[in-house]
């Protein structure tokens, strides 16, 4: 495994003539979009060649987690040099090698609550693609209430049963492995007696089904537990459950701090989208010059910039924040108010683009799926409303009724 | 000042006539049916409000129609609007209807009777502008031969018979020189096709490559097309704000059933208080726009030639008004609002298609200004 | 007395033949403002004999109270007529003959719940100008919570001993009577054991401090009671409370719907101020025409003339809903939207203004006070939160927690 | 890419040392006794700020300075707005530091040991707008002749020296032809009146009746007082933001601790969720705006010349998150808010006129708007 250097300027240099010799060029030379994102996985369709290849070279250097331990297939790097390394990839139009769930939550909670064996087996598995993971919390009928788990696992001795469904699992229907919150025991209070399990998508009564959005179709899925079988440890000796048993809601608590500062990074000026790296100006001065001679979409258009700005600059404050020693239950607010104004932003879009924005297939096809998507980034990880409950209760500390 | 824009008895009759057959033959199943089928509109629907007068709403008698008027016809938009009835309904029965009012009888029976479809055929960009017209109708001796593209318009597939609005004279974005031509939707040279928006209802895309008109398919006078459209348009504007006012009214009565019923952290989720102010909110906000546009049907019924204004005002608050309804609607219902399972979607969809038709906020907002002096 | 037609054309001439003969020109050129109001009482300065005369004129037709019935000092107008009236007073640039609270809050408490004795005592008193009531519900600490009312009153057998104070009592530094809650009972539930009492300001402990508002002097006083008789019946053996003792909680809910709609009406077209009677569009083209070149001041102030016409046309429907049989508790949509919108339009009128608007003397004088005054209006009468509360909870039927 | 807009330890000691000395020395009553006596500010207070250091904060050392920088003037005004103390921080120590940058020195030391006052003359209407200048500086020989009026000058009546903008050559609406004076305050022709605001600080209006100036007078270039004039404006206008920020914060601060004390309806009115969600809302919107500001001060710092778009955003999010967190101050407390006996009001008045001052929201965001190209 290659190792990089700690000195700033060096360590530059050193990853930009990484990324231009390992990621192929016909990679860099293609248009990013959805279909592009590399997943990762046991039945991933690479869309070629050298997404794989990409894939592979970054892995073996610990770079699709450049933050997590070497031992544990991360690259190690400081916040400052994952800045870095990912200005590089920026510049040199290299598509990020792999994203995951598993790089983005369950990573993040093994590092944190898991056992080093566990570590050991899981995380490289992450790392280098072989494995790809996917998110039981959600419940159907529960909604925002996460804690209110009805999804059951029966205690056999040696394996629990697990009989339930999960709502809004994304991508199940191409995941290797669930992390999900079952309860493991019915007596105690809500919050508690709710463990964070690790199963096996390929286990008997494991079945998925795709849901359709309002914007058409999605990557959400259900997820339904018919009798599963869930060893209470692998052949290695490892639990099935991450933490204590009974703990699984600090766990997912943990992660849904995570989630929302991912999700309130839709606020910020890289959206992607329509819109891909432009501004909302930008975008306009595309289409017809005379829209901006209204002053509604004009001064509508001048505040959403500004605020995205700003929100963009809010975005890193935290981030430095985060890594001076935490932000807490403020991250709330970036959930919050980066969703809330994602939205925003997507009204005047589909504003701007009148007759033609409300074509499923015209010239703007991607705009009105996206603009509807947006609907739910108030809504999945949290609502707004229980962002706002976290942050008058947590973070302003006013009294509860 | 217009006579009280409380219902009067009749009004309150048609309203619950409306609302019980809609209720019956359209609810929002029926919606969600014919957009599994792919179907546009209903025509037996339509077929059915002929029968009850609903298409010769603003046609006297003797050409068949029930002359109720303008507010009456916003009342059945806005029940229309609540249940999400696809019709081509603005279109053909206020619309064209009103730009007819002067023409043969042959022309307004068939709208009365429901075997006429019309679409009005006007804008050439994403954004609603009449005087933006460019779609040339060269004079050559005594017909006219019509070449050019109009985009979004309402009904245009289904359309047995199409208004257009062209260019005898003058450039883009002069009043002057707009002639208003009353064409069969078959006529030689145009071709129709069929947009796929959002809200599921038919929008098409109008090319007309040499279409060959006479003196008699002009509406009114020549070069002065605008003159018949204008109340054309400001009736299409006002019903189509009722209509939006429904699709408020639609989305907010699901909400607050669902606010009533949904249990969240061990309560009904209506009890918290957040969420009721938001829900009063939007109460206040359905009023005032509901007096806009009863105030809207009254000034066309009383004094079409002074209602710019107050249409204006019922569009700008009607668009405004349906996009927080929908909004919250989907908000509160929580993720199941985001399925397409639930109906909330068709509501939010039909929001946005109605706040580009006949003029968004923006258009609309500088209208009133411009009334205002300022 | 003079009768007046019920032909409602007949009624108009007559009524504008009225005006021209009984209210003096020297008063119809004046201009209209706070200190023209005609507030009548015992020791009222007429601003100039014309305003006495104009008034006693009008009181002698009941048309200081065009909707009271005439045995009571009113006109027995229908509100058809009563808007004529008021109509034609416009026309000729005629003042409001009088104002009070007797008109606008004591009588119509009277004449719902009073007996007709009170009725024929208190009623003429107030329509013929003589006396100036003024009001007191809030008190200090209490807030919107108005039914927390701690002024006492002790039953003494033949009188009441009065103790306490009341806040915002308008004009009470000038009234000759107050109409006020008072707890007649300790025991009682919060919401019973007040009653509606009527009390002497010239009596022995009443005494007033003017309240001074960000906004600069105001006619909010507050009014202490320190051990004050009230007899339980007067000379003729009328009573002092209005409706049952104990039951003035009733009273005070009528009368808030009353003041509710009131208030609201400031967001109407014709709020007076600085404006008069123009449009927000009128005001800024008397001033810099470069300000509409903003495009965020522009559709702001489209945006409020839309609202505010709406905001019309809402109360107009209102009205004549309220005369065909009542809008219940939806009144305090009327409160809740007239004054918000009120805000929006004092703030527009701050920015367009610009650096003269901040000053208290300069060209635009009274706007900075008007504009701080708004802020009140959402408060007074009930706050825009109790607003909400009454239509979630009576108008939408959402359920309690 | 700016540094971490998280605070150094400099700057967290910074920030804590003006806090301490601002809550003993210059808490808001203070400023109520000021405006009681008719006194728009405390010229002992200035006199502690000098010996703190503050006065020279943009200053070299060896003009007396501390040098400290911008973000370093946005703590300190952060500071000041969320107590309220008035001063001519940002007219003389801000403003006429920048400006003066490149002059003699003892135009510096002046500023740096508090004995000059500086107030900057530009705006001739009430609205924000340099360029519109057309106070006349008419040349004779080798001396300017000064007539015009200037309004809204903030430290106006106690300035002991004006930095005046006057147009040299042009007409009003063009950059070029403008040129910055620096004058004693008592020359002759050079009449002051103070204007009685509503934020009770010292804004005058300024009469030049043929006022002599000299080339010594002009700052930088004679026609090309903008160069100089830009990054004053700038400065002034990142340090009046921090000043919002925390005139934003000082009520929001006012208003959680009276949510979580007050009780009304037998219930601590902080437990009601309508207000914890407005309250929460914001929070965020503050914690946005200290973002943009934090990211103001760090480009004035590091890149003045390319700082424009991130002062704009700073002074537009300030401008509209003091707006809000005043009007939701007043209304959270309830008439007690309303009462001039209780602070409230005091930060709704100078956020009004902060508003204003150097560019209303609209001219910042069409600053933004030509920064990103439309």
């Amino acid at each position: 495994m290659a190792s990089f250097s700690d000195d700033l300027d060096q360590f530059r240099s050193e990853v930009a003539a990484f990324i231009a010799e390992k990621c192929p060029q016909k990679l860099r030379d293609m248009p990013a979009n959805e279909r592009t994102i590399c997943w990762g996985g046991k039945r991933f369709n690479f869309s070629c060649d050298e997404q794989r290849i990409w894939m592979e070279n970054a892995a073996e250097v610990g770079l699709t987690a450049p933050r997590w331990p070497t031992e544990y297939g991360g690259a190690g790097l400081s916040r400052a040099q994952e800045k870095i390394f990912r200005e590089e990839m920026a510049k040199a139009n290299a598509p990020s090698p792999l994203e995951s769930f598993g790089l983005w939550m369950l990573g993040p909670a093994l590092l944190a609550f898991g056992t080093h064996e566990q570590k050991l087996k899981y995380l490289p598995e992450i790392t280098n693609g072989r494995v790809r993971w996917c998110q039981g919390y959600s419940e159907p009928g529960a909604g925002s209430d996460l804690a209110s788990v009805q999804t059951r696992a029966e205690d056999k001795g040696d394996h629990w049963v697990v009989n339930g469904s999960k709502i809004w699992t994304s991508y199940a229907n191409k995941a290797d492995w669930i992390f999900a919150l079952v309860r493991t025991d019915r007596e105690a209070p809500k919050h508690k007696g709710i463990s964070f399990m690790l199963i096996d998508m390929e286990a008997e009564g494991v079945s998925t089904k795709p849901i359709k959005l309002i914007s058409g179709a999605s990557p959400f899925c259900e997820t339904f537990f018919d009798n599963v079988t869930v060893p209470k440890t692998d052949d290695e000796g490892n639990s099935r459950i991450v933490g204590e048993l009974n703990r699984g809601w600090d766990v997912a608590k943990h992660l849904l701090t995570h989630e929302r500062e991912m999700i309130g990074g839709g606020g910020s000026g890289a959206a992607g989208g329509i819109l891909g790296s432009r501004s909302l100006g930008a975008f306009i001065d595309t289409l017809d010059e005379t829209l901006m001679d209204d002053p509604v979409i004009r001064s509508q258009t001048m505040e959403l910039e500004i605020d995205t700005l700003a929100m963009g600059m809010t975005l890193e404050r935290y981030k430095d924040m985060a890594k001076q020693g935490g932000v807490g239950h403020a991250s709330a607010m970036l959930k919050y108010a980066g969703t809330e104004l994602n939205k925003r932003r997507y009204e005047v879009l589909m504003s701007i683009t009148g007759s033609e924005g409300v074509e499923w297939d015209g010239e703007h096809g991607s705009l009105a799926p996206e603009w509807l998507r947006t609907k739910a980034n108030s809504i999945e990880g949290g609502t707004s409303e229980v962002m706002l409950d976290i942050l008058s209760k947590r973070v302003l500390e006013l009294p509860s009724s | 000042m217009v006579t009280s824009l409380v219902p009067t008895e009749d009004e309150v009759m048609l309203r619950d006539a409306a609302r019980g057959f809609l209720q019956e033959s359209s609810p929002v199943s029926a919606f969600r049916a014919n957009r599994d089928a792919g179907r546009t509109y209903d025509s037996g629907l339509w077929k059915e409000m002929a029968q009850m007068g609903w298409t010769g709403v603003l046609l006297p008698e003797d050409a068949g129609g029930s002359d109720m008027g303008h507010r009456a016809a916003g009342i059945l938009s806005e029940e229309m609007g609540e249940v999400l009835a696809a019709s081509p309904f603005i279109s053909t029965a206020v619309m064209a209807a009103t730009a007819l009012k002067g023409a043969a009888n042959d022309r307004l029976t068939g709208i009365a009777d429901g075997s006429s479809i019309y679409a009005l055929a006007v804008d050439e960009g994403p954004k609603h502008a009449p005087l933006r017209t460019g779609l040339k109708a060269e004079k050559s001796g005594n017909a006219f031969r019509l070449s050019g593209r109009k985009v979004f318009v309402a009904d245009g597939a289904a359309a047995t018979r199409v208004l257009v609005l062209a260019r005898t004279a003058g450039s883009p974005g002069e009043a002057e020189g707009l002639t208003l031509f009353d064409l069969d939707a078959d006529r030689a040279g145009l071709s129709r096709s069929a947009k796929h928006t959002i809200d599921e209802r038919d929008h098409a895309q109008l090319d007309f490559d040499a279409v060959e008109a006479t003196g008699d398919d002009v509406v009114g006078e020549v070069d002065g097309g605008m003159a018949a459209l204008a109340t054309a348009l400001k009736a299409g504007q006002a019903a189509l704000s009722a209509e939006l006012l429904g699709v408020s009214a639609g989305a907010f009565g699901m909400t607050t059933g669902y606010l009533k019923e949904r249990k969240q952290f061990g309560r009904t989720i209506g009890s918290f208080q957040a969420l009721q102010h938001r829900a009063a909110h939007l109460f206040s906000e359905i009023e005032i726009t509901a007096s806009a546009i009863a105030n809207a049907g009254r000034m066309m019924d009383e004094s079409p030639e002074d209602a710019e204004i107050a249409v204006s005002i019922a569009k700008a608050r009607a668009t405004q008004t349906a996009k927080l309804a929908v909004s919250e609607g989907v908000q509160m219902h929580g993720g199941i609002g985001m399925t397409d399972e639930f109906d909330m979607g068709f509501f939010m969809k039909r929001a946005r298609v109605g706040a580009e038709w006949l003029g968004d906020y923006g258009y609309h907002a500088a209208r009133v200004a411009a009334a205002r002096s300022f």
